[in-house]
């Protein structure tokens, strides 16, 4: 008997513009000792599938209108709130995407650890508390004897996932669901904690959902793998099945989309566009504590026609040093060199103006377009500022930009709030290139989107790269988006540039230990190479 | 905004909604809100026109009638000198609303361009200027006011100014949290890189997006200076009778809410709905406001 | 959690102060048992000296726990034996000898004498000491020069110690109620080692009247002072008269908001309210057995008027003005029947005067007045200010009056409510045009209100100047040989006064109590006087508010 | 912590000093002077008087010779109140209002929190609705009107309570905290609801009600905490609301406590009352404000660590 049998579930949420389905007709086993992924794309409906099961989506607005979910042989869509509060911790326990958020941040991690025990099992704190440590170790967490009594904020990450992990095991569940437990996490440590959670369920033997929007994560460790969209299951499957003999057209192009190849270099690049010098951008962290030094004595070239791919993980420094280029962040010390003026002493209007030939594309569609400014606001506003088109000229400049990002013209009204998050990037592309820059520092362009939408952005942005022979410094923390797009990739880690060289060069022949454990990191190699 | 210009040779551009109407379209599924907005409305046209609606004149009385409770006549009843309450209600609401409103707005005016300065300067400007806002915060207020009805005497401009300038503190303070948040958002930066200079940020892409919790501190203030103006009226620091407001109508209605208790239940209500109009409003625009909830 | 403790504390709390509550003896019939009176004074009291303080509740306490060479008799007013046994006047009534009662002691024992008068007197008359009321001895001889400071010598005032229980004063002049001022605390004696261990006699900061220091020589000593709380005073034992006080004590409530005050009358808080609200006044009176006392008092409400600003510089105006004020009609509704009407600015009764009514309501000649001074029918009017201090009655007699002479006269009349003291200010400094005025009489006798009205007396406010009034006042109305005599100049003045309308009178005041029928030997007088040595408790009344 | 505390009470001594300059200059400037009365003052009097409080000095040498009492904790002689000083009427009333004060603030954090709490748990519901209507009936009743009413409904028509006093019969506490209390409920109500529904959509709620706590535990363990501390930071300005907008209630009430002789001091030109009540005011305004952000901070493990040590 399959240890959780979900039958045509159903599930939808009453909101003021009506009855969305969230989940429809869904059904899926899921075995003891496996690990069955859950794949789909944001609004698939794979979140709210697993939750309905513990009662835990919001009702109202959302309802379970119907199905089964035998778990054990019991149905988990038919028990009170009581005995699923019985069921909740004790044999189906879960882990969230983002280890910040989902630890109590004014309880010591301690407290909350024992407190599922305590509950269910009803032993005393003493003993939970030992057991807590026990599992603390299991997990990786060094000294827990004493780290227990600390708050989350004291952890990076990693290690606060690893306590949501031991959270989760400590009742000794028959039943774990991550959902996307790796996703907020560098890459490095993404490969630990999946690693981790493999080796727990192997050696408990437990039933496993991993939900994940990522297929290339769960290609090492996932048994089954169920792909979903717009609330269906679409493929179930084996992981040879899906990764070998694809039978839905999604499946594939979720497939096709997980970035591959390296870009052929052009060889006729290298005359320098921006040439940074001992670039030192520090922040104060008030008078008696050392700056923090985000970047630190950086020295690097952009050549014209070129896309520089800036990689590290969070806290290397890769956004400021974009930022320092583009003088959004004072800097400490050091130069930048733009095609034969030192942008860093300009003022007033030789400012204005060199920020006419720089832009910049944001990591976040949503909060880089003024939620209260209309696409015509958004993209009039530098073509007026720079006098690139006039009052009277304006309209046809926005309209022409709008058909270069592939942006219909009847849209030209309409305001944020109402477009997609692949089309908003194209607005924020857009207007980045309304003041006709020669330069363009791209943040993590990508890493907000759904994984079939960003092969259209990354794509769009290398033809229009082409098209209006710019210059791209593409900052990104995948290292197989910079390797598809990036004519030379230079590795950051704490503010300090670790390698540089082509992308082949990198891939193939690494010369620093750190370079070599990122590439190592890069999920699902094994099925994908 | 720009949408004055409009694009003549795109005829099937899809007009989207604004944010802002948006949220009307929201706030008018909201009945409580709405409920409140009528009252308000009705409010401010009936103190518009009271001048020319009133029952009776405010001043005219009968002694010998003296207080009445509701009658034909008066509907609201009269007061101990004769005095129509009803007509004394809609001039009071004149003046409590004028205070209500003119000192909201002044507080308004100062606490948005202050705190949208402080905070979007931030560093050593910022610190300064939020000194000075700590340093009034720790005057006593209450007796500053006060003070400075003894000292200047009494007088509404005085009133709504001393009002104002006690109320625009949090104003302030709340707006510059605001920017400080928006500061850091990337539509803000994306302006930045534009090119455009501080003063274009802070009024095309600042103010719009910090103005859903200064519409509900509004919605709040102006009911806390309606009740100071009834404080001080308490106090005889208030407005000049024969003048009324309903802060004053409410104190006397009080103190003989045994012998005639429709002195004090109907100017009570009239401040109440006010009041109560005032929060469904607030609450109401606050909701529909929240970006949050208009992305899903 | 913490949260969750705290919130059990204020549970707790919460409930055992609510049952704590509730099944509480009342103040009133505890205090028929035990002989206590429970009594609403109106304001905490500046303070207790006599020689320092101004003011209505300070003159119960003070009267309460001193006396006086004489009293007055709380049903005739007339005076009798205080510390004085007896006095006797001098021929030609210039020179009054008191004998000592000597019985009289001091709280901590000590006899009285008649130096501590010689010395109590030095004290108030000092210039040093700043003593708002030291006018009251000014027809003692060299009384004024002393505290003016052109006399340096206080042996030289009128008053001397003949021996140790025999006081003699010398006058300036014969003054017939001067005996009554020996009723008054500016004129008590005070204990001089106690005053002079706590510093100059002259120190206006002292800590001579806190419980544990102050000794007094009345009816009653004080035993508590809890400030903004409560005085509470017990029967002196050393008092001389000691017999004949029935009450065991008194506590002294500082009932500043009047509304409060008869909230707590009615929940048996107290026996005896200083005032009423004017509302409640018909609930009362249509009550059996009421407990609402009314009676005339030596007071009158009043307007002055600037009689050297336009319009109202013009008597015609200032006539009109008066007659077209409708005092039956304000009496009647605004203030609820609670006061009488006033055509003069001295109460009708005091002792035996009759004011002279000259003018009445009469709206014609109102119009006709206003006419003749060039306001037919308002036209040409430049406007009338009416200022009054912050207070509900002030500003109902404001409103009512403005839209009286709007409609009477047809003129523009707006109000300026200001706060006391700069009401009192725009007074002094004679920045109004109208103002409402009120006097209550300090002794019971016409003077002490028409001298108000002097050429450049400190309480005139007004302008108002004639020699020959100044001359009957000061001159004729003293050296009068018989009371007829004497009233009958005064009458001459008053009319002379209410032609000339530098002020408009509007009613005379009434003392108005709401007293518990328990409370006996508190009669109604016109000084509104009350002497607790004569109040007791009548066990036998049936408790109760009344309702 | 300590260095946090010692920079921010430093830096209320300029405060401080700016409130009592610009008051002491202020009171002189209104019309009418604290020896005014009914009856006309003679000159001499008045004179007498002024030389005895130092009036007939110059203005700048008044305000030194204040400042130089005033650094020996002396607020000076009340001009009201002949025979006590400042400092002896403000800790008279002190006590009492700082006790009316206390209850009032715990009636609004016993009804107010729980309010708050229970509308936040089913929030657009009547669960939500009532109470939150309630609050804001709170918020529209002025003082003078909700006190009387209490006064008649408790003290005279029911004949439960006292209807003024204070600590003179028992239970006649209660009325006063009640009336004084309700305003402030209804804000940290609304606060508190506030501040729940922020916590209330935390992930960190949903990871425990994913290990199967009942929801009255999530609430009361893992909401509570984070939802509480905007109120927390509220208290210390409530409080000093409280003192100095005591006024209404202790004159409906008859309580001795401070609030009347501020208000009053005003009206009577009392200048050594006005400007001790303000030195006096300020000092606790600050201190409270401070004493609220530390304990806010305290309350939150982050800020803890960063005052040094938990």
């Amino acid at each position: 008997m399959a240890l959780l049998e979900v039958k045509n579930l159903q599930v939808s949420f009453h909101t003021r513009n009506g009855e969305v389905k969230a989940v429809d007709d869904v059904s899926f086993t899921v075995e003891s000792g496996k690990i069955t992924a859950i794949i789909g794309e944001s609004g698939s409906g794979k979140s709210v599938a697993c939750y309905s099961l513990l009662g835990l989506i919001p009702r109202p607005p959302g309802k379970v209108e119907g199905g089964q979910a035998l778990f054990e042989g019991e149905d988990l869509l038919q028990m009170s709130e009581r005995q699923l509060q019985q069921i909740r911790g004790r044999d189906i326990a879960m882990i969230f995407q983002d280890p910040m958020t989902c630890l109590n941040p004014y309880m010591t991690i301690g407290d909350q650890l024992i407190e599922p025990i305590v509950f269910h099992k009803r032993i005393s704190k003493k003993e939970a508390r030992q057991r807590a440590v026990e599992l603390l170790e299991e997990v990786g967490l060094r000294d827990p004897g004493s780290t227990i009594d600390s708050y989350p904020h004291e952890f990076s990450g990693g290690m606060r996932q690893r306590v949501m992990i031991a959270m989760a095991l400590i009742n000794e569940p028959k039943l774990l669901i991550a959902d996307e437990p790796t996703t907020a996490l560098d890459v490095t440590i993404q490969a630990q904690i999946l690693k981790l959670i493999a080796q727990l369920q192997t050696k408990r033997d437990i039933g496993v959902i991993f939900i994940s929007h990522d297929l290339a994560v769960v290609a090492d460790i996932a048994d089954d793998i169920i792909v979903m969209k717009t609330g269906k299951v679409v493929e179930h499957n084996d992981r040879q099945g899906i990764f070998h003999n694809a039978q839905h057209p999604y499946t594939k192009k979720l497939l096709s989309a997980i970035p591959g190849g390296t870009k052929t270099i052009n060889p006729e690049l290298h005359q320098p566009l921006i040439t940074v010098s001992n670039l030192n951008t520090w922040f104060d962290q008030g008078k008696h504590q050392e700056p923090v030094k985000a970047v630190n004595n950086v020295s690097l070239e952009i050549r014209k026609g070129e896309i520089l791919g800036l990689v590290g993980e969070s806290g290397s420094g890769k956004s400021t040093i974009g930022r320092s280029i583009l003088r959004l962040v004072p800097i400490t010390s050091g130069t930048v060199n733009f095609d034969g003026t030192d942008v860093t002493s300009l003022e007033g209007g030789d400012l204005k103006n060199m920020r006419r030939r720089m832009q910049m594309i944001f990591q976040d569609p949503y909060a880089s377009l003024n939620p209260r400014m209309s696409v015509y606001d958004t993209l009039a506003e530098p073509l007026l500022l720079h006098g690139i088109e006039t009052k009277a000229s304006v309209e046809q400049g926005v309209l022409k930009l709008m058909d270069h990002v592939g942006l219909a013209r009847n849209f030209v009204r309409k305001y944020p709030h109402e477009f997609s998050g692949g089309q908003r990037q194209r607005i924020a592309i857009g207007r980045a290139l309304s003041t006709r820059p020669e330069f363009i520092v791209a943040d993590e362009p990508v890493s907000a989107l759904d994984v079939t939408i960003q092969a259209q952005i990354l794509d769009l942005m290398l033809d229009l790269g082409k098209e209006y022979g710019l210059t791209m410094l593409f900052v990104s923390h995948d290292l197989a988006v910079v390797k598809h797009i990036a004519d030379r990739i230079v590795v950051l880690y704490k503010g300090e540039i670790v390698e540089q060289g082509t992308g082949r060069d990198l891939f193939d022949n690494p010369q620093q230990e750190y370079t070599r454990q990122l590439l190592h990191s890069i999920p699902g190699q094994a099925l994908l190479a | 905004m720009s949408n004055d210009t409009t694009i003549s040779d795109i005829a099937t551009a899809e007009h989207g909604t604004s944010l802002w109407k948006d949220a009307w379209i929201r706030l008018k599924k909201n009945r409580l809100a709405l409920f409140g907005l009528a009252v308000l409305t009705l409010f401010i046209i009936v103190a518009l026109l009271t001048p020319w609606i009133a029952p009776y004149g405010y001043e005219t009385q009968d002694l010998d009638l003296g207080a009445t409770p509701p009658s034909a006549a008066h509907w609201l009843g009269t007061d101990i000198f004769g005095r129509d309450l009803l007509t004394l209600i809609m001039y009071g609401g004149r003046i409590s609303l004028a205070v209500g409103f003119v000192a909201t707005t002044v507080a308004l005016l100062i606490g948005v361009t202050y705190g949208a300065i402080a905070g979007y300067a931030g560093g050593k400007i910022d610190a300064a200027m939020m000194r000075l806002v700590d340093i009034l915060y720790a005057l006593p207020f209450m007796i500053f006011i006060v003070l400075l009805m003894v000292v200047f005497g009494r007088n509404l401009l005085l009133l709504f100014l001393a009002i104002g300038a006690v109320e625009w503190l949090t104003m302030a303070r709340i707006m510059r949290s605001q920017v400080q948040s928006l500061r850091q958002q990337e539509f803000v930066e994306a302006a930045v890189s534009l090119g455009l200079g501080p003063a274009t940020i802070i009024r095309r892409h600042i103010i719009p997006n910090a103005l859903g919790p200064i519409i509900v501190y509004t919605t709040l203030t102006i009911p806390s200076v309606m009740l100071l103006e009834a404080f001080l009226s308490f106090l005889g620091l208030g407005v000049q009778p024969p003048q009324t407001s309903w802060g004053l109508l409410i104190s006397y209605g009080a103190e003989t809410m045994e012998e005639f208790p429709w002195l004090l239940i109907f100017p009570g209500l009239a401040l109440s709905l006010t009041l109560f109009s005032l929060n469904f409003l607030g609450d109401g625009l606050r909701d529909a406001l929240d970006v949050r909830s208009s992305k899903d | 959690m913490p949260l969750n403790r705290l919130k059990t504390l204020v549970v707790l709390v919460f409930f055992s102060t609510l049952v704590a509550c509730g099944g509480g003896e009342s103040n009133v019939s505890s205090g028929n048992r035990e002989g206590i009176l429970h009594y609403g004074n109106g304001s905490e009291p500046q303070g207790l000296d006599p020689h320092v303080v101004t003011g209505v509740p300070e003159n119960h306490l003070i009267r309460a726990l001193f006396e006086g060479l004489a009293v007055k008799n709380p049903y005739t007013l007339e005076p009798e034996p205080g510390v004085a046994e007896s006095w006797d006047f001098s021929e030609d009534g210039r020179i009054i000898t008191f004998h000592l009662n000597p019985r009289a002691k001091w709280s901590n024992g000590d006899p009285m004498t008649a130096q501590d008068y010689v010395w109590s007197w030095q004290r108030a008359l000092n210039p040093a000491m700043g003593n708002l009321y030291a006018y009251m001895l000014f027809p003692v001889k060299n009384a004024k020069a002393y505290a003016t400071g052109d006399l340096a010598d206080p042996e030289q005032l009128g008053v001397k110690a003949l021996d140790k229980l025999t006081l003699q004063v010398t006058l300036n002049e014969p003054t017939p109620y001067f005996i009554q001022l020996m009723d008054h605390y500016s004129t008590f004696a005070v204990h001089r080692p106690t005053i002079e261990k706590f510093g100059k006699s002259t120190d206006r900061f002292t800590k001579w009247t806190r419980v544990e220091n102050m000794v007094s020589n009345g009816a009653f000593k004080l035993s508590q002072w809890r400030l903004n709380r409560r005085i509470v005073m017990e029967k002196s034992t050393t008092y001389w008269d000691a017999d004949k006080v029935k009450l065991n004590g008194i506590v002294f409530y500082p009932t500043e908001n009047i509304v409060s005050e008869e909230r707590m009358f009615r929940a048996g808080q107290l026996h005896y309210t200083q005032v009423i609200p004017l509302e409640k006044i018909p609930v009362y009176q249509a009550m059996e057995n009421t407990p609402y006392v009314q009676a005339p008092y030596l007071g009158t409400y009043f307007f002055l008027i600037n009689t050297k600003v336009p319009p109202v510089d013009d008597v015609r105006v200032r006539q009109a003005l008066s007659m077209a004020v409708d005092r039956d009609t304000l009496a009647a509704t605004v203030m609820q029947k609670s006061v009488y009407p006033a055509y003069s600015i001295t109460p009708p009764g005091a002792l035996g005067y009759k004011p002279p009514k000259v003018f009445g309501y009469d709206l014609e000649k109102a119009r006709a007045l206003l006419a003749e001074a060039g306001y037919p029918n308002g036209e040409g009017w430049p406007g009338l200010e009416i200022t009054y201090n912050t207070s509900e009655s002030h500003r109902k007699i404001a409103v009512a009056l403005q839209q009286m002479w709007k409609e009477a006269l047809d003129i523009e009349v707006t109000i300026a409510n200001q706060e006391w003291k700069v009401y009192l200010d725009s007074v002094t400094q004679m920045n109004f045009q109208v103002a409402r005025r009120g006097w209550i009489g300090d002794y019971v006798d016409p003077n002490n209100f028409l001298d108000l009205y002097l050429t450049g007396g400190g309480n005139n406010n007004t302008g108002f100047a004639d020699p020959h009034y100044d001359d009957l006042i000061l001159r004729k109305a003293p050296q009068a040989k018989s009371r007829e005599e004497r009233f009958a100049i005064f009458t001459e003045a008053e009319t002379m006064l209410m032609k000339e309308m530098p002020i408009i009178p509007v009613y005379t005041y009434t003392s108005k109590h709401l007293i518990n029928p328990s409370v006996r030997g508190v009669p109604s007088n016109l000084m509104d006087s009350i002497n607790f040595k004569y109040v007791w408790l009548d066990l036998e009344t049936k408790t109760g508010t009344g309702e | 912590m300590w260095r946090f505390i010692g920079i921010r009470l430093l830096q209320a001594v300029p405060v401080i000093l700016a409130v009592i300059t610009v008051t002491f200059f202020l009171v002189r400037m209104a019309p009418g002077g604290p020896f005014d009365s009914e009856k006309a003052v003679m000159p001499e009097v008045k004179a007498a008087l002024e030389a005895q409080y130092r009036l007939d000095l110059p203005l700048p040498q008044q305000y030194l010779a204040y400042l130089g009492d005033l650094t020996k904790g002396d607020l000076g002689p009340s001009f009201k109140y002949p025979g006590r000083d400042v400092n002896e009427l403000i800790s008279a009333g002190l006590p009492v209002t700082a006790e009316l004060g206390i209850y009032a603030l715990l009636v609004a954090l016993f009804l107010g929190g729980i309010s708050g709490v229970v509308a936040s748990l089913k929030p657009n519901t009547a669960q939500d609705y009532i109470p939150m209507s309630l609050a804001m009936i709170g918020i529209c009743m002025p003082a003078f009107l909700f006190g009387p009413l209490l006064v008649l409904v408790f003290g005279i028509y029911l004949e439960w309570l006292p209807v003024a006093g204070w600590g003179d019969i028992p239970g006649d506490k209660i009325l006063p905290s009640i009336t004084l209390g309700t305003a402030y409920a209804a804000y940290i109500a609304r606060l508190g609801r506030a501040g729940m529904l922020e916590v209330m959509s935390q992930d960190y709620i949903r990871t425990a009600r994913a290990k199967g706590l009942p929801e009255w535990q999530v609430v009361t363990r893992h909401a509570l905490r984070g939802g509480m501390i905007p109120v927390v930071a509220f208290l210390g300005p409530a409080f000093a609301g409280l003192l100095t907008g005591s006024f209404v209630v202790e004159t409906i009430f008859q309580v001795p406590g401070l609030g009347r002789f501020f208000v009053q001091a005003a009206f009577n030109r009392d200048y050594t009352m006005i400007l001790g009540s303000t030195v006096f005011l300020s000092t606790l305004i600050v201190l409270f404000n401070l004493l609220s952000d530390i304990l806010a901070a305290w309350m939150n493990p982050r800020l803890r660590a960063q005052f040094g040590g938990r």
